[in-house]
């Protein structure tokens, strides 16, 4: 009676800060949310069921598609998965090739997510200043492997393209740059006031939260668990080089955002040795069967992708076709943690909320 | 026997329409190059050229896009309070466009130089703030709603110190007529009221740029969360005119500051008095606002609740201590 | 009577005081008459804003422009957040009262005529106020001087207001 | 810096400390008592300066009008405030004890839910009580009159969840109100006749002296204000309120009903002490009423057992000092009374402050159950012992020397008072030594764990004590600047051999007689009560006054009410019946009209004002014309 | 002179019939408290208007009508906190509710 | 208030460097040679082996062969060929199973249209589409072992 | 009086008011109007619009407004007061250091009754 009578309010599908598709129904008590509902499938194309009518390297363009932001580390787990069922040897070339591609995309993942969580908080410079960088890591696929966003770079065995002449140069120009740009980024943004005031303290959740809820990536390290895949459970290359796994213990989306952050610089640490040792000769393509078929059985591989964990789930029959295909998505799971946040919190921090898990539409639906 | 009227003719009426006209077309070109230029500035600070289609170098991008806005269709929801979703947007428009009278260029040229100019310029802004509230209750949207309120809330909160924060310069030259607050700046460039009211001209400074709201304090329409806030349902010239007073005020707010803090069309240092006083005027006019838009490619957007403690926090308090130190001071300086 | 009305219109400024009249009495009756409640408080921001522009016509510059920045600006506002924080289903209906109505239009349009009678007979002898330069000038100085009183009072009525407001509409919270 | 033209600063401090706990006293829990502390502190010093500056040569009485509260025609009545020697003794006084009383309640009340209104209504009463001080005429100072009697209602029934404090407090204010009647018909009595109708103190004092008004009406116009001054004082016969008024908290006892607003029954005669020089009737009245308030009290005092009550009647009798020393109407008996006022207020305040630490310590108020109390509370008992000596009047504390000086003047002019005063005085010391060594002495009778106070309440203790040794030296045989002080002039001889040996000789005797009695326990208690039990009887039931008023006022006064209610049940509303059977008819159909809507009865109001208006204007063009 | 001066006397006489009406005829309690609001303004407008062509003119008129407005200001205020807090109560702003002083 | 004017003296500085967006329509973007852009289709070397249809992860591509007019020559020759650029994806796999290079990619990529119908091309379409041809498909590793 | 002044400002008013009636009547004749069901709907991010648009809102709201207004009217008086104080002098900062600091009383009573916190209503 007393209270501001209940207000039911749709937050998307369309609307500029559910990064894409996705929809919300808040119940709002004047600001102040009571209660919130996701909502979505709004893009949901049915990869998983697709896949099982496609042979292994047509479903490779599909995962392009599922996080479109981080496209090569989805190539990446699905032919992980087909290569461990194959027990496939990958020629060293080609991995070191995956794995700069997968650092860059990394680089390139989170430049996306600062500029349009920039963007969320009302400042719109920081989206074109990363916009300008990731443009560079675009280049350097678009010359890779011909396109600009869905890369359909990784092959079973091995990846489809050589490195073009001067190709690893430009990459090494490139991470120099964006050193520099880093520290204007934080110039720019990490010391403002407002910026602070906003996200401090914002959508905090403890350890054991994250865990319950499944959380994985900067949504999990910002709790204080150490917790990367890369350093955890090594794939690829990635016991060769020395970098950190950063994690802040407060929680909130402040911490998260400087672990994205500090993350850029960690891939750039990992793409300089990477680039030191880059074989000079090599194979890119393992010995493949002409037609993949993967002997019966099943495997589950996981990787650490810019958004947390990503994991492939493959049963095979032994047919050119998986039986079952199933991808653990982080943005699905790292969304389902988002009710609980928005409880209390008034409209303005939902964006901030939101922002700071960093989902992308495209892989929460698949 | 008439005093009101005394020394007005027909005439003279005539030539102050005439006037008035002039002074509609240069407050429209302003808006229509201050747009042009907002998004020049703002692209330039993004690394990008900015508007560069139409005309040359882009110069008639503003015209187009509101030739574009007259010419699409004008829809009113349904559900909407008509009468008052038509009429929300000139109640907006009317008093940011009569504020300006006030405003004086330079000595001689001052449309309207009245006794309470300060006053006339803070009641009849007020007024625009009913017409955003109105435009968001009329369009029955629930975005336009929170909108609207936030936006009156936000206006009415800022509006309190921005108000006392000039009170200070009241002080200092013993009157609301801004031509006679202007000429207690002459001189040197120290005698401008920015630097002995520092305080105040700080807090004016944060309030108008909230009382425009504009970035930081662009809440009312954060598009990230209420989408557009009180006009999501206007479209075509009735957006346009919620547009327009934005631009309009922020036409009155520079040129208020300039008046108010930065000596008006006084030159910085009397030897350079020979450049006419309008030149220095505009210069300063133009430098408030390629602040603003400095301000609007860095900033990020505050909450609302920090603004809400901002303003009555801080600057409220903050600019009432201000008035008690000029008039402490002006008491021991007598 | 005629002459009169001729001579009257033909000054431009009992002109101009006939098109705010207008504006004045046009709000308040169409605050009667509206149905919806915030149209009845725009409408009698109208009236606030006319009446504005005759204090102007008075020589009250700053009154006017304090009644635009307090009534048009500052107590609309208000009343229409009052409005909004309450509920208005039920708009005006048919009025259930026809004798009390009845009785008070009559009250009403007799005290009227009582007021005509008594304005149009009585003789005022009209000085004139030479407002001086600046009236807000002479306000402040009279205000400060002889009306301490009354002014400090205001400020304790305003604190009053100010918490009794806030106690009456926050009490929920306890 | 002219102090005494800011003197109204004095009063202002004190309501904004009232006003500030008023409006946030609930916001601010820990801090709002030391807003009160620090309003009576600054309200203290200024009070201070003002005095010092006072005491310089050639200083002027200083009077500032420039507040016109009431203007009719040429008629005004100003609001302002007036400094001279007396009221700024006053202001001295109630400063320096309200502030004390402020510090003191900090421990005694630490408990208290209510502690921030309590501290707000001190402020109040503090400020009241300096406005009346200040006050230029008679209007201004009946209003804080019935300020004061305000606050003391509010503090009396302070604890009002107890039924003897609320019945104390409407006590209070009934019988107070009794004696305020008659300082307002005394007010409109002057009123009428002063010429120019100014009641401002200096047009009294000048219309008093040069003859203009009619020695009539100086008679009853006196009278009357003394029957005020009855009132506030607690004088016979309407002390009954002062003891009852006990049952509010201690430091309310020693701030308003010990030093400062009995006593402005006192200060109100001194105020208008002209009338009464020019009227040899009101001066006996004054000096017979408290000749025999003084020792009326002193044997009631006697016999009763509550520690506050005891001295409550101790107050009476010495108000009942002062008065009788106005009385006498000499310029140095008025001196003398002024200085037993002065000096009465430190030591009395003292020891109600002792009394409210002894209860503070053992939660009891009965003496008989009391006992060996010193051993534990040492601070206490010496600054009772100081206080006691002074209220006895042994040499040299204060105490002495302003009584002497009353009953040497009352030695020279009406021996018959002397002789009663000097038993008074005996009287005095005999039910002091009671209450000293029944308290501190001997062994504990009942069971109790005692302990001493907290320095908050001992230090104004403390100050009081050193007050009361030293306060009397201003005016003491060979040294009379108190008086000149005063009076601007030489009060003359004010002391005399025989009179101090023999004040000594009955304060002596009474406190020996005290400590034979109850402190060596030479003779017990029951002893005396054995024989001289209907004495004791009398004396313990007051006189039986109350018993008196209750038979001969209220009773009758409800058997003629209970006749009245007969008449008025059975004749009157037999008629009224058949009327109002009448009016119900009628009143159905007005009842419609009365259905709690406020626009109903706004209509009604409109109509009622037009038929007002044609009826006032239309009879003018109908019938004048 | 004499004209203009009864027009403005007239004016408020007229403002202050209406706002009678509204205040006293209205149901809902918004309004009530603005056609209050619009008798204050008429006596507002006599008031500057006695300021101007008052037998005795002076400024104190537009003073009193400062004062005015602040009483004015404080009313609306307090009105539309007691309406709320009455609305609380009752859930409605409907003035023949609010009949409280018939018991 | 210093990482405000720290945020301040960032945007100052960029904006006085030189822009980086591309003046697109004006000038012309270059795409790197192994760009995968609208595909160019050969119908003289097409074999109508069908590959290319079975390949395609979306079945945007529909060819219909009929028998070789020249009755010398055996198998059939391609008679219409179609892909419906709705749902093509561009990903490159056609071109990669296509043992005669029939079709290939080019660096073209514009294919705004206002109808949805428009993205449906056909061969003649497709046969025209012959700028800017990828070199790079020969360095295919899959496509080299059925090329040629 | 300064009457020439107020022509100016009535020219302006008049100016103001009648650009958006001869915009919007010349738009009229220009744009097209083709109103459907959908458009006139109001926009909430795509859905059907769900419950009420105009709900009884938060008191909050209506706290600010009512410190608007009573500091507005502070201002009324702040503003005759700083124009005369050259004349008035120090009495004249005393009046009006009462005046605000009652206000500020006030201000200070709302901030303890968290009027400011956003949540807290």
């Amino acid at each position: 009676m007393i209270r501001t009578e209940e207000m039911l309010l749709n937050v998307g599908p369309q609307h500029p800060s559910t990064h894409g598709v996705f929809r919300v129904v808040v119940k709002l008590d004047g600001e102040q949310i009571i209660h919130a509902d996701p909502v979505m499938g709004y893009l949901h194309r049915g990869t998983e069921k697709l896949a099982e009518n496609l042979n292994y390297t047509q479903i490779i363009p599909y995962t392009d598609r599922m996080d479109y932001v981080s496209a090569m580390t989805n190539n990446y787990v699905l032919v992980h998965a087909v290569e461990t069922l194959l027990e496939l040897e990958i020629p060293e070339r080609a991995e070191y090739l995956r794995l700069i591609v997968m650092e860059l995309q990394r680089v390139a993942s989170h430049l996306v997510w600062w500029g349009t969580y920039l963007l969320d908080i009302g400042a719109m410079s920081p989206f074109l200043y990363a916009f300008r960088e990731r443009e560079m890591i675009i280049d350097l696929f678009n010359e890779l492997c011909g396109a600009r966003l869905t890369y359909f770079y990784m092959r079973v065995g091995g990846v489809k393209w050589d490195a073009p002449e001067g190709w690893i140069d430009k990459v090494k120009a490139f991470v120099a740059h964006m050193k520099e740009k880093l520290g204007e980024y934080h110039n720019l943004v990490s010391g403002n006031e407002i910026f602070l005031a906003r996200i401090k303290g914002v959508g905090r959740y403890d350890a054991q939260t994250a865990i319950d809820y499944g959380l994985s990536g900067a949504n999990l390290r910002c709790t204080g668990v150490d917790w990367d895949l890369r350093k955890s459970q090594p794939y690829s290359l990635y016991d060769r080089f020395d970098f950190d796994v950063i994690t802040r213990t407060e929680g909130d989306c402040l911490a998260r955002y400087e672990i994205r952050l500090e993350e850029i610089r960690q891939s750039l640490r990992i793409l300089d040795q990477a680039l030191e040792q880059f074989p000079e000769e090599g194979e890119i393509m393992g010995k493949v069967p002409r037609v993949i078929r993967p002997p019966k059985g099943e495997a589950y591989v996981a990787i650490e992708s810019p958004r947390g964990e990503i994991g492939c789930h493959l049963v095979s029959e032994g047919k050119a076709e998986p039986y079952r295909l199933k991808f653990r998505r982080p943005s699905f799971v790292n969304l389902q943690i988002l009710p609980k946040l928005l409880v209390g919190e008034s409209m303005t921090n939902l964006i901030t909320i939101l922002g700071g898990i960093d989902i992308v539409v495209g892989e929460v639906d698949a | 026997m008439e005093p009101a009227t005394q020394g007005v003719t027909f005439g003279s009426v005539v030539i102050e329409a005439i006037l008035g006209v002039l002074t509609l077309l240069i407050v429209l070109g302003f808006v229509t190059y201050a747009i042009y230029f907002e998004r020049k500035v703002i692209g330039w600070m993004q690394g990008r050229p900015g508007p560069n289609r139409v005309g040359p170098f882009g110069l008639l991008q503003t015209v187009a896009d509101v030739l574009k806005l007259l010419i699409k269709e004008d829809t009113i929801p349904k559900k909407a309070d008509r009468p008052l979703f038509i009429l929300a947007p000139a109640l907006t428009f009317v008093p940011a466009f009569t504020v300006l009278a006030t405003i004086p260029y330079t000595s001689k040229w001052i449309p309207a130089d009245l006794n309470v100019g300060l006053l006339y310029y803070v009641a009849l802004s007020s007024i625009s703030t009913m017409g955003i509230l109105l435009g968001g209750w009329a369009s029955n949207n629930k975005y336009a709603l929170l909108g609207g309120m936030r936006s009156t809330a936000q206006m009415i909160s800022y509006e309190v110190p921005l108000v006392i924060s000039v009170v200070g310069v009241v002080l200092m030259s013993g009157s609301l007529n801004l031509s006679t607050i202007v000429e207690g700046q002459a001189g040197y460039f120290w005698n401008w009221n920015f630097l002995p009211q520092i305080l105040g001209f700080g807090i004016f400074v944060i309030a108008a740029v909230s009382e425009l709201n504009r970035t930081p304090f662009d809440l009312p329409e954060a598009e990230s969360e209420l989408v557009a806030g009180y006009h999501v349902e206007y479209s075509g010239f009735r957006f346009a005119f919620f547009m327009l007073s934005e631009y309009v005020y922020m036409y009155a707010i520079a040129g208020l500051t300039t008046v108010l803090f930065l000596g008006g069309w006084h030159a910085p240092f009397p030897f350079l008095d020979f450049i006419p006083g309008i030149i220095w005027f505009v210069l300063k006019f133009c430098l408030v606002i390629f602040t603003l838009y400095w301000l609007r490619a860095t900033m990020p957007r505050i909450r609302i609740d920090q603004l809400m403690s901002l303003g009555w926090k801080v600057l409220l308090p903050l600019s009432l201590v201000n008035v008690f130190i000029t008039a402490v001071v002006m008491e021991f300086m007598k | 009577m005629l002459d009169n009305i001729l001579d009257f219109l033909t000054s431009a400024e009992s002109l101009l005081f006939l098109v705010f009249a207008m504006v004045v009495i046009s709000g308040a009756i169409l605050m009667l008459s509206y149905t919806k409640v915030v149209h009845m408080v725009v409408a009698l921001a109208f009236t606030f804003l006319g009446l504005a522009a005759l204090y102007v016509m008075l020589d009250a510059e700053f009154v006017a422009f304090v009644q635009v920045l307090i009534y048009a600006g500052a107590v609309s506002i208000l009343m229409i957040f009052g409005i909004m924080m309450t509920r208005h289903d039920k708009q005006e209906e048919e009025p259930r009262r026809p004798w009390h109505n009845g009785l008070l239009l009559g009250g009403s349009v007799a005290l009227f005529g009582i007021l005509f009678f008594a304005i149009q007979s009585a003789n005022f002898e009209s000085g004139t106020l030479d407002a001086g330069v600046d009236n807000t000038k002479a306000i402040g100085e009279q205000l400060f001087t002889r009306h301490v009183i009354p002014f400090e009072l205001m400020s304790v009525l305003l604190t009053v207001t100010f918490i009794g407001a806030i106690i009456l509409a926050k009490r929920e919270e306890d | 810096m002219e102090f005494t033209h800011y003197a109204w600063l004095i009063p202002v401090f004190p309501l904004l400390a009232f006003l500030v706990l008023t409006a946030l006293g609930r916001q601010m829990k820990g801090i709002a008592t030391g807003f009160s502390i620090l309003a009576a502190a600054a309200a203290f010093i200024m009070a201070v300066l003002v005095f010092t500056e006072r005491l310089g040569e050639n200083v002027v009485d200083y009077t500032w009008d420039g507040f016109k509260w009431i203007g009719i025609g040429d008629f005004a009545i100003q609001m302002g405030y007036e400094v001279n020697n007396l009221n700024t003794l006053m202001l001295v006084i109630v400063t320096l004890v309200s502030l004390l009383v402020n510090v003191y309640s900090l421990g005694y009340m630490k408990d208290d839910e209510r502690i921030n209104t309590f501290f707000a209504y001190v402020s109040l009463f503090t400020f009241s009580m300096l406005g009346l001080v200040l006050s230029i005429n008679l209007v201004q100072f009946f209003i804080f009159w019935e300020l004061v009697g305000v606050c003391s209602f509010l503090l009396v029934g302070f604890w009002y969840t107890k039924p003897a404090a609320r019945a104390a407090a409407k006590k209070a204010f009934i019988v107070t109100r009794i004696g305020d009647v008659g300082l307002f018909i005394g007010m409109l009595l002057l009123f009428w006749n002063m010429p120019g109708n100014s009641l401002e103190f200096s047009a009294i004092h000048n219309a008093a002296h040069t003859g203009a008004l009619s020695a009539n009406v100086i008679t009853a116009a006196a009278i009357l204000v003394f029957i005020g001054a009855v009132g506030k004082s607690g004088q016979f016969p309407l002390h009954t309120w002062l003891p009852d008024a006990m049952e509010g908290p201690t430091p309310i006892s020693a701030l308003i009903h010990a030093a400062t607003m009995v006593a402005a029954g006192v200060y109100l005669v001194a105020r208008t002490f002209p009338l009464f020089e020019e009227s040899q009737a009101a001066l006996t009245t004054v000096a017979i009423v408290g000749g025999f308030t003084a020792i009326f009290a002193a044997t009631i005092a006697l016999a009763q057992n509550d520690i506050k009550r005891i001295l409550a009647y101790s107050t009476v009798s010495q108000l009942g000092y002062m008065m009788l020393a106005m009385g006498i109407g000499t310029m140095s008996s008025y001196t003398a009374g002024m200085f037993h006022l002065y000096t009465h207020a430190f030591f009395k305040a003292l020891l109600f402050l002792g009394a409210g630490s002894v209860i503070h310590a053992v939660n009891e108020q009965d003496i008989r159950k009391m006992g060996g109390l010193g051993s534990k509370m040492k601070i206490t008992m010496i600054t009772f012992a100081i206080g006691t000596l002074a209220l006895s009047g042994i040499v040299p504390f204060a105490g002495f020397w302003s009584k002497d000086a009353i009953l040497t003047e009352a030695y020279h002019n009406v021996p018959v008072l002397f002789w009663v005063a000097l038993v008074a005085a005996f009287f005095t010391a005999l039910y002091m030594a009671r209450l000293f060594f029944l308290v501190f002495t001997g062994k504990p009778r009942s069971d109790m764990h005692p302990h001493e106070s907290p320095a908050v309440m001992t230090l104004p203790l403390l100050v009081l004590a050193v007050l009361a040794i030293i306060a009397g030296f201003v005016y003491f045989p060979g040294n009379a600047w108190f008086g000149e002080w005063l009076l601007g002039e030489s009060p003359g001889e004010h002391a005399d051999m025989t009179v101090m040996i023999l004040s000594t000789v009955a304060g002596v005797g009474g406190l020996l007689i005290g400590w034979l009695l109850y402190g060596r326990r030479t003779f017990t208690e029951d002893w005396v009560e054995a024989r001289a039990l209907p004495a004791y009887q009398l004396l313990n039931r007051k006189y039986y006054i109350d018993e008196l008023y209750d038979n001969g006022v209220v009773k009758p006064l409800r058997g003629i009410g209970y006749l009245l209610d007969w008449f008025d049940r059975y004749i009157v509303d037999g008629a009224v019946k058949v009327l109002s059977g009448v009016m119900t008819g009628t009143g159905r159909i007005g009842l419609r009209m009365q259905n709690g809507q406020l626009q109903a009865y706004g209509l009604i109001g409109v109509v009622g004002l037009l038929i007002l208006i044609v009826a006032v204007v239309g009879r003018r063009y109908f019938h004048v014309g | 002179m004499d004209n203009i001066a009864n027009s403005y006397f007239l004016l408020a006489a007229i403002l202050f019939c209406v706002g009678l009406y509204g205040a006293l005829s209205k149901r809902n309690a918004v309004i009530v408290l603005l056609s209050v609001e619009l008798m204050l303004n008429a006596v507002n407008l006599n008031l500057i208007a006695f300021a101007k062509y008052g037998p005795v003119p002076s400024i104190t008129g537009q003073i009193f009508s400062l004062f005015t407005i602040t009483v004015a200001a404080a009313e609306a205020a307090i009105g539309i906190a007691i309406l709320i807090a009455l609305y609380r109560n009752k859930g409605t702003t409907d003035v023949l509710e609010m009949n409280a002083m018939k018991k | 208030m210093k990482g405000i004017a720290k945020g301040l003296g960032v945007t100052l500085k960029t904006m006085t460097q030189k822009k980086v967006t591309y003046k697109y329509p004006d000038v012309p973007l270059e795409m790197p040679n192994r760009f995968r852009g609208v595909q160019h289709f050969e119908p003289d070397k097409c074999i109508v082996c069908n590959q290319c249809v079975r390949i395609c992860p979306t079945e945007c591509i529909t060819l219909t062969g009929k028998p070789n007019p020249d009755p010398e020559k055996k198998g059939k020759v391609i008679d219409t060929y179609d892909i419906n650029f709705e749902i093509c994806i561009l990903c490159d796999l056609c071109t990669e199973v296509c043992p005669t290079e029939a079709i290939v990619m080019t660096n073209n990529f514009e294919l705004a249209t206002y109808s949805r119908d428009d993205l449906f091309k056909n061969m003649e379409w497709l046969d025209d589409n012959n700028t800017n041809v990828r070199l790079e498909n020969s360095t295919n590793p899959q496509a080299k072992k059925g090329a040629k | 009086m300064h009457a020439g002044e107020y022509v100016v400002v009535l020219v302006f008013l008049s100016l103001g008011i009648i650009l958006p009636i001869a915009a919007l009547t010349l738009g009229r004749f220009l744009r097209p109007t083709k109103p459907t069901e959908q458009k006139q709907t109001t926009y909430e991010s795509g859905n059907e619009p769900v419950g009420e648009g105009q709900v009884r809102f938060n008191i909050r709201y209506y706290l600010y407004a009512l410190m608007f207004v009573v500091f507005d009217v502070e201002t009324v008086f702040l503003y005759p007061w700083a124009v005369a104080y050259d004349k008035l002098g120090l009495f004249a900062l005393v009046e009006m250091l009462i005046f605000v600091s009652l206000l500020a009383v006030g201000l200070i009573y709302a901030w303890k009754k968290k009027v400011f916190k956003w949540n807290s209503i």
